[in-house]
């Protein structure tokens, strides 16, 4: 019974490490690049809610819409500003742009005076709830999780899968100049995915305020997030999810069962681990060179 | 304008090309070893930092920049020079010895870290080396016999033959000797064989291999010299501040050590120093400007991330070869003066492709 | 591993005997033997997707067979890792020009010399007087080469910014760089002019007989292929189609029906315009 | 158009004028780093000329967006294939069809360039990048066909492929000229096919037109015939050391 | 001439993370220093009729920045002392630059044992250390609550460990064993399994080396699993976010603490006074930060008063040496310190959270 219980509080946390892996793996398989500001545009995405609900007295629905929305446009927004210009530069460049742009974020709400220094609940109407399944424990938040990161990976599985638009983005990651002759529209494409990426970091950020509350460095729980989109092999989205859970269930049970301190490299000893086995994941395509 | 004519082969190996170079290096050399007269107490300290990440960046801008491999987990070959150092100096071993030998397990570290960059590239290097990086870290915080755990570890000054590297001025000329060392061979060994089989196997592997460059013994070898400069670096360090705990090597150490690199400008030796400056530069810059805002923003936490982060896109944006790019076109600028035309350094439309495939 | 090997015939430099390659369905090369002989320029063509790079790619060990073993001068080739293969004296340039983008040309050619380097890792970082002298020495081979090849003027580019033609012969001079035994040339002539192709012709036929290099090469031009060859295999889906002198086989049938093609008069296009 | 194009502060193209008239076949011949390429990619907008202008339809498409252009009715067959690696063939085709809205003409043109190339219908699956050089090259031109375009830029179609195929190549060129009147622009090295597919051709050196007339009168070229056509007497070995060089710089 | 004080002026340095994970602390102690040195102004004119100007940096709570931050204040602004300075391995890091030049580590915002041993002229400390919190509290809930399993869960760093170590000790006095011990890295969000070790060994008394929100983390998915052990946190969890986040699972937890939790309604009319004017100042609610800024300053001026009007470092430490402060309005302890005995006060006494508020339930613990 112990055994099952910390298997699902590891799926719950595996979801979470899931869900901002989706958006590390949307970014990669759109643009091939890294985006380190992940966790940033989660940050943004909760604090965007929390301000929908708190300072503007919104219901909870409005706040999640506000929020989705209003990163979205965030998102496009800075696509528009600091990525276009050097789109085509290596993808190492965006890669330190993330970075910045992530300092930039944190920065910016630490800055906003009575807010930014604070750490703050989101009234969400689901709050502490728990489901008794026999003697196992349920809890709505992590259901809530779940459910939503299953929605959005088969979601955006279908449309890289089998959109025009989905596969036009990988297209162009892929070999820009060859997607310019083909008339892909490149930067709107590309602005497109910022903005969807950004959505799913909203989307993240407030299904994860009421477990781990809005602050401004709530983002770097997306270090974890990326073993999870390794083990999953980083450029597939049932990969995340996949990888997501593992990572989540691997901590659960070495916390529980292994000797101090393993708990908190699991997660990096499983990549390591993953990369001498599988080193394109467990989803990921084996890569040759044909020359 | 200056044009040289070239008259043998061996004009083409010197290290420094002409008059000009030796001249200009000449005079860094005597301001550097004059600096402890003309640089305040403070300067001077802030100048031995400058050196001792200008030896990591060396290490790190050879693996990143010539060879192509970039590690986000570099804090934890800085951190394992860093622990050596202080627990071999804590035993009383002289300097001599024990920096080398700090050098040589980072190295050592190295090479273990190489082992999974034979196998993966890009994305999933940086991955494996930032997982690397944490599982380090942990290390240094739970092998508290040896690392003082979380409470950290306190560094004695650096000792040698009866003679000790006292902060300020000894100290100071320890590490701009080391960095000395360490840039010369930098320089030499990227204009020989061992250099240019790192650029090859940077820009493809398939043809590197095909030229007969054995891929696993170079990437490790890149790593390990990155390691052991890292780990030099990571000595200096832990006696120039005299205290070290693990969450001095954690992911943002790593982080800011790449951005160095990033900032100075991928590929060029010049860029590991001029990224030190601006690592350290930096924030003090900014702590002097604040003082001058209104207090609304100068007084306001987060100002810093604010500002650093905003530099940084700043670059990446104007400036994608980093300082030493600015460097050069400020110099060709003044070099071709009046001729130098508008367009000539206007960045061309390039095209990303995949680099899964190398 | 067991039996001992059968020293091949004296004048056989490569031997390739019953090679095959599966590529999930696709049977890429199938049951191929061939013998490359010392000094001769020996040409492989066939259709598009016969297996060609395939071979060139077993023979530099990019690929591991499925079944069969090349032999280079008595050696069994499956032995050696990939980057022996170098040293062993084969050198080659590839079907899509594979380059060292973002260095110079100079700097490209010099790392052909990386197999001939003399100086270990702590030479190099000391730069000791014999790097010095070795350092130099590649310089002058170098030289050499770009003196055959007329790279004078290019000596200092970046490859990246260079025409196609020039970065095929660039990539020939890296290969020879090497001073190898064996160059295998993957499609030396394509994307080049007749003028060009005329040049390249001429340095393969040096390369053969005053370089004393044996050459392996695929090629589509025929005309290139009938005046510097010696032999040459025809292979179709992976398999031997035909092997003999240029005329035999572009004579032969089914390397007609299946490569040449029959139009013979390439006018009759514009008639149909007309 | 007349474009003057430039790589930073090297000029590669200076003062190109060229016509391609509606329902012609035009050729653009020129050696090694002429400045082709050039040419090809500043009329598809990847590059931005510095001076001059592109009109394409009576309508001036300078420094457009390439997606615009395109969506005008122009593709292009790059040089070197650039095909997408990891994208399975089929995909590799849809993309070239990206601006078409009809899903009907797309299937259609799907199978006939399947019709041309059986091998890619059967490679439908594979990624591209695991294609073989020649295949690749199929797959480029294929991908332009699927844009249906009413001008197609190739540049070196027949770079790698096999005798049978570049003949059959050129074959589908003037069908596809005469069959939907499509208009072709034609850069290659095979200087014999491109003359004798081509209505009218253009010699391109060091960036300049060096000279331009109809395909038919400058295949009696003496020049054009030496230099692109390689029609002379076959040289005895060493006749390199005596080549003429060519004299119209 | 002694460095950082003029005819007119004292500078005072302070190193604070105000950019870093406790930039929220940091700005707290800014801001109450900075309110106790404008009081000095406008009340008192000055010391000796210099007044003290503040000097902050940010070191964003990372040692190395703490070095340059420290030297930039003790060798570019020449600061008479550095006051205040947050966190435990940044004071490490730059006590050593600061002891170079004779410069005074004048009360750290910080209970680590570090802060005043092994003893050093330039060392004082005002809080009660974590370990000495702990180990003082702990046998006291044991006879309380009739503790049989007493276990602990710590921040897997040098905060943590200090907990855990004063757990140790604690449980020792007790006559018993610390049960199970686990731990988690700063900003895990997760501590399920560790919530299920503590419960599968049957803890009835659990020790928090936690912060805010692994406090608030812990303590909810124990109550949601169903585990009500007592719980028993050091001053680093008495804050008011804990039960402003927590909500009402938050309610029963015990907390060491000095300094009184400053809310504006609060029932003592001085309190109420000040964090109405800090509120106005600064246009936020005070918090405990606040107050400790605000106190070490108080000390400060105390301190340098006492000195004279030759103030040096040699004759600030020949003053403090002999101060003694009363029991401050927070309710903080009397304070005493001599040439050895650098922490002023090793006492503290017990919150509990009733009804989503703190209330102190103990006077301070004696030993
Ligand atoms: N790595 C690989 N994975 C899957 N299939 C492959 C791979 N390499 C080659 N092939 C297939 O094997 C066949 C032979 O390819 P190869 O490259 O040898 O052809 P080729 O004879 O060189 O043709 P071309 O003249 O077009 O270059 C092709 O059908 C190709 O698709
Ligand atoms: N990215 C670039 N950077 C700098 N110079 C370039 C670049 N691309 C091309 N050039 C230069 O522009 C000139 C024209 O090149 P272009 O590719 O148009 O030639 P081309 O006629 O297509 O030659 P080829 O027959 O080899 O394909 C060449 O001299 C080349 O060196
Ligand atoms: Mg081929
Ligand atoms: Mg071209």
């Amino acid at each position: 019974m112990q055994f099952i219980q910390l298997v699902i509080s590891g799926i719950a946390q595996g979801c979470i490490y899931g869900l901002i892996a989706l958006g590390f793996v949307l970014i990669y398989k759109a643009t091939e690049t890294v985006s380190f500001a992940q966790g940033e545009l989660m940050m943004l995405g909760a604090f965007g809610g929390l301000g929908v609900m708190s300072f503007m007295g919104l219901p909870y629905w409005a706040a999640v819409l506000g929020a989705i929305a209003g990163m979205a446009l965030f998102g496009m927004l800075l696509e528009r500003l600091v990525i276009r210009p050097i789109l085509g530069q290596p993808a190492f460049s965006i890669v330190m742009l993330t970075i910045g742009i992530g300092y930039v974020a944190r920065g910016a709400i630490t800055m906003i005076p009575g807010i930014g220094t604070e750490t703050q609940a989101l009234p969400v109407p689901y709050k502490d709830q728990v489901l008794n399944a026999g003697p196992l424990l349920l809890n709505v938040e992590q259901l809530v999780v779940i459910a939503a990161t299953a929605v959005l990976s088969a979601l955006l599985y279908a449309l890289f899968r089998y959109s025009k638009v989905g596969i036009a983005m990988q297209a162009a990651s892929q070999n820009q100049l060859a997607a310019y002759y083909m008339g892909i529209p490149v930067q709107r494409l590309n602005n497109l995915v910022w903005g969807l990426a950004a959505a799913v970091a909203a989307i993240a950020g407030l299904l994860l305020a009421p477990i781990t509350f809005v602050h401004a460095n709530m983002g770097f729980i997306g270090l974890k997030a990326f073993p999870a989109a390794v083990v999953g092999g980083f450029g597939s989205l049932p990969g995340a999810l996949v990888g997501g859970l593992v990572i989540g269930t691997v901590e659960s049970l070495s916390g529980f069962y292994l000797p101090e301190g393993f708990k908190d490299v699991a997660a990096y000893v499983v990549v390591l681990v993953m990369l001498m086995v599988r080193p394109n994941g467990l989803f990921g395509e084996r890569l040759r060179k044909k020359v | 304008m200056r044009f040289l004519f070239k008259t043998s082969y061996a004009q083409d190996i010197r290290l420094a090309r002409h008059g000009g170079h030796v001249f200009w290096y000449g005079l860094l050399a005597l301001f550097l070893v004059a600096a402890p007269w003309l640089a305040s107490e403070y300067l001077l300290s802030q100048l031995t930092f400058i050196l001792i990440y200008g030896i990591v960046g060396l290490g790190l801008m050879l693996l990143a920049g010539y060879t192509g491999l970039f590690s986000i987990g570099h804090a934890a070959f800085f951190g394992v020079g860093a622990y050596t150092e202080a627990v071999l100096a804590g035993m009383g071993w002289p300097f001599v010895l024990s920096l080398p030998l700090a050098a040589m397990l980072a190295a050592a570290t190295g090479v273990v870290v190489g082992l999974p960059a034979l196998r993966v590239k890009g994305i999933y290097l940086g991955m494996a080396t930032l997982s690397f990086g944490f599982v380090v870290a942990e290390v240094f915080a739970r092998w508290e016999s040896v690392t003082g755990g979380n409470a950290g570890k306190s560094v004695n000054a650096a000792k040698a033959f009866g003679w000790t590297a006292e902060a300020g001025a000894p100290f100071y000329y320890l590490c701009l000797l080391l960095a000395a060392v360490a840039t010369l061979a930098c320089l030499n060994l990227l204009r020989s064989s061992t250099g240019r089989a790192f650029v090859a196997i940077r820009d493809s592997e398939v043809s590197a291999q095909s030229m007969g460059i054995a891929l696993a013994r170079y990437k490790t070898l890149s790593f390990a010299i990155s390691a052991a400069l890292a780990g030099l670096g990571g000595g200096l360090y832990a006696h120039h501040i005299h205290f070290i705990s693990p969450d001095q090597f954690d992911i943002i150490q790593s982080i800011d050590l790449l951005l160095m690199v990033v900032v100075g400008g991928l590929g060029s030796i010049h860029g590991a120093f001029l990224g030190a400056i601006f690592l350290i530069g930096l924030p003090q810059a900014i702590s002097a400007v604040k003082d001058y805002l209104p207090a609304a923003v100068g007084q306001a936490p987060g100002l810093k991330a604010v500002v650093y982060g905003g530099v940084l896109v700043a670059f990446v944006l104007f400036e994608p070869l980093g300082l030493y790019g600015r460097w050069l076109k400020v110099r060709t600028y003044l070099q071709l003066f009046p001729f130098y035309r508008k367009g000539m350094f206007k960045r061309q439309k390039s095209f990303q492709k995949s680099d899964r495939l190398k | 591993m067991n039996a001992p090997d059968t020293p091949p015939p004296t004048d056989a430099l490569l031997q390739a005997r019953d090679i095959s390659v599966r590529f999930g369905g696709v049977m890429a090369v199938n049951k191929v033997s061939f013998d490359v002989r010392r000094g001769e320029v020996f040409t492989l063509i066939g259709p598009n997707g016969a297996g060609k790079t395939t071979v060139f790619n077993l023979i530099s060990r990019l690929y591991a067979p499925t079944s069969g073993r090349i032999t280079y001068d008595g050696q069994d080739l499956a032995r050696q890792p990939p980057h022996k293969v170098a040293s062993l004296g084969i050198a080659r340039t590839f079907q899509n020009i594979e380059l060292f983008e973002y260095a110079t040309v100079l700097q490209n050619l010099l790392i052909g010399r990386h197999t001939h380097r003399r100086t270990g890792f702590w030479q190099d970082i000391l730069f000791t007087p014999a790097a010095r002298r070795a350092e130099i020495e590649a310089r002058e081979k170098v030289e050499q080469v770009i003196d055959f090849l007329d790279l004078q003027h290019h000596r200092d580019s970046l490859v990246a910014g260079l025409p196609y033609g020039v970065r095929k012969v660039v990539e020939l001079g890296r290969a020879l760089c090497t001073q190898p035994r064996l160059l295998l040339l993957d499609e030396p002539s394509s994307g080049l002019n007749v003028e060009e192709t005329e040049d390249m012709a001429f340095w393969i036929q040096d390369i053969q007989r005053d370089l004393g290099i044996t050459v392996l090469m695929v090629e589509h031009d025929m005309s290139l292929v009938s005046r510097v060859s010696d032999r040459v295999l025809a292979m179709n889906q992976g398999e031997v189609l035909a092997m003999g002198s240029p005329r035999e086989v572009q004579a032969h049938p089914g390397v007609v029906e299946a490569y040449l093609g029959t139009i013979e008069d390439v006018s009759s296009l514009r008639r149909e315009v007309a | 158009m007349n474009v003057e194009s430039a790589y930073g502060p090297i000029k590669a193209i200076r003062g190109v004028s060229l016509q391609v008239r509606r329902g012609e076949v035009a050729t653009v011949l020129g050696s090694n780093g002429a400045g082709k390429t050039t040419i090809l990619k500043t009329i598809s907008g990847i590059i931005d000329p510095r001076k001059g202008s592109v009109q394409f339809k009576g309508e001036d498409i300078t420094a457009q967006d390439p997606a615009y252009i395109v969506e005008q009715g122009l593709s292009h067959v790059p040089e070197g294939r650039e095909v997408f690696p990891l994208l399975s063939v089929h995909d590799n085709l849809l993309m070239g069809a990206y601006t078409r809205r009809d899903r009907d003409g797309v299937a259609r043109d799907m199978e006939a360039v399947y019709r041309y190339f059986p091998i890619l219908k059967e490679r439908a699956a594979q990624d591209a990048g695991l294609l073989s050089g020649g295949q690749q090259q199929m797959l480029a031109i294929s991908r332009a066909l699927m844009a249906s375009p009413d001008l197609i830029l190739l540049d070196e179609p027949s770079l790698g492929l096999s005798p049978k195929l570049t003949k059959e190549i050129f074959e589908i060129v003037v069908r596809i000229n005469r069959e939907r009147g499509t208009t072709l622009l034609l850069v290659e090295q095979n200087a014999n096919m491109a003359l004798n597919a081509a209505d009218y051709g253009y010699v391109l050196e060091n960036g300049r037109i060096v000279m331009e007339d109809t395909c038919g009168r400058l295949r009696e070229k003496d020049d054009i015939k030496e230099f692109y056509l390689g029609m002379k007497d076959a040289g005895v070995r060493g006749e390199r050391r005596w080549k003429k060089k060519k004299t119209w710089r | 001439q002694q460095q950082g004080v003029s005819k007119t002026e004292i500078l005072v340095g302070t190193i604070q993370d105000l950019s870093g994970p406790l930039a929220g602390y940091g700005k707290q102690a800014r801001n109450g220093m900075q309110l106790r040195i404008d009081e000095l102004a406008e009340q008192q004119g000055g010391i000796h009729g210099r007044k003290i100007k503040l000097l902050v940096e940010d070191d964003g709570y990372d040692p190395k920045k703490a070095v340059l931050a420290a030297q930039k204040l003790v060798n570019q602004d020449k600061v008479f002392i550095v006051a205040g300075h947050l966190g435990t391995a940044p004071n490490m890091a730059a006590m050593p630059v600061q002891f170079e030049k004779n410069i005074v580590n004048f009360m750290p915002i910080t209970a680590a044992r570090e802060m005043y041993e092994p003893t050093n002229r330039l060392k004082y400390s005002f809080a009660a250390t974590y370990y000495d919190q702990i180990r003082l509290a702990l046998p006291k809930m044991v006879k309380d609550k009739q503790a049989k399993k007493v276990c602990s869960i710590y921040q897997d760093d040098d905060f943590g460990l200090e907990v855990q170590r004063g757990a140790e000790a604690g449980a020792k006095a007790a006559g018993m064993e610390i049960a199970e011990k686990t731990t988690f890295k700063r900003g895990a969000t997760d501590f399920s399994s560790q919530v299920a070790r503590l419960k599968a060994a049957n803890c009835d008394l659990v020790v928090l080396g936690t912060i805010i929100r692994e406090t608030i983390g812990t303590i909810a998915e124990s109550r949601k699993t169903g585990f009500n052990p007592t719980f028993l946190g050091s001053s680093a969890a008495y804050t008011d976010l804990i039960h402003k986040l927590g909500g009402k699972p938050m309610d029963g937890l015990y907390a060491t603490m000095t300094v009184q939790h400053p809310y504006l309604d609060e029932a003592s009319q001085p309190i109420r006074f000040w964090a109405a004017k800090y509120k106005t100042k600064f246009n936020e609610d005070p918090t405990v930060f606040s107050a400790y800024g605000y106190l070490i300053m108080d000390e400060f001026i105390q301190a340098a008063l006492k000195a004279g009007p030759n103030l040096t470092t040699d004759s600030f430490i020949k003053a403090m040496d002999s101060m003694s402060f009363p029991a401050d309005m927070f309710g903080g302890p009397p304070q005493s310190y001599t040439a050895t005995k650098r922490l002023g006060n090793d006492q503290s006494r017990l919150s509990q959270i009733q009804n989503g508020k703190w209330v102190v339930v103990s006077d301070y613990v004696k030993p």
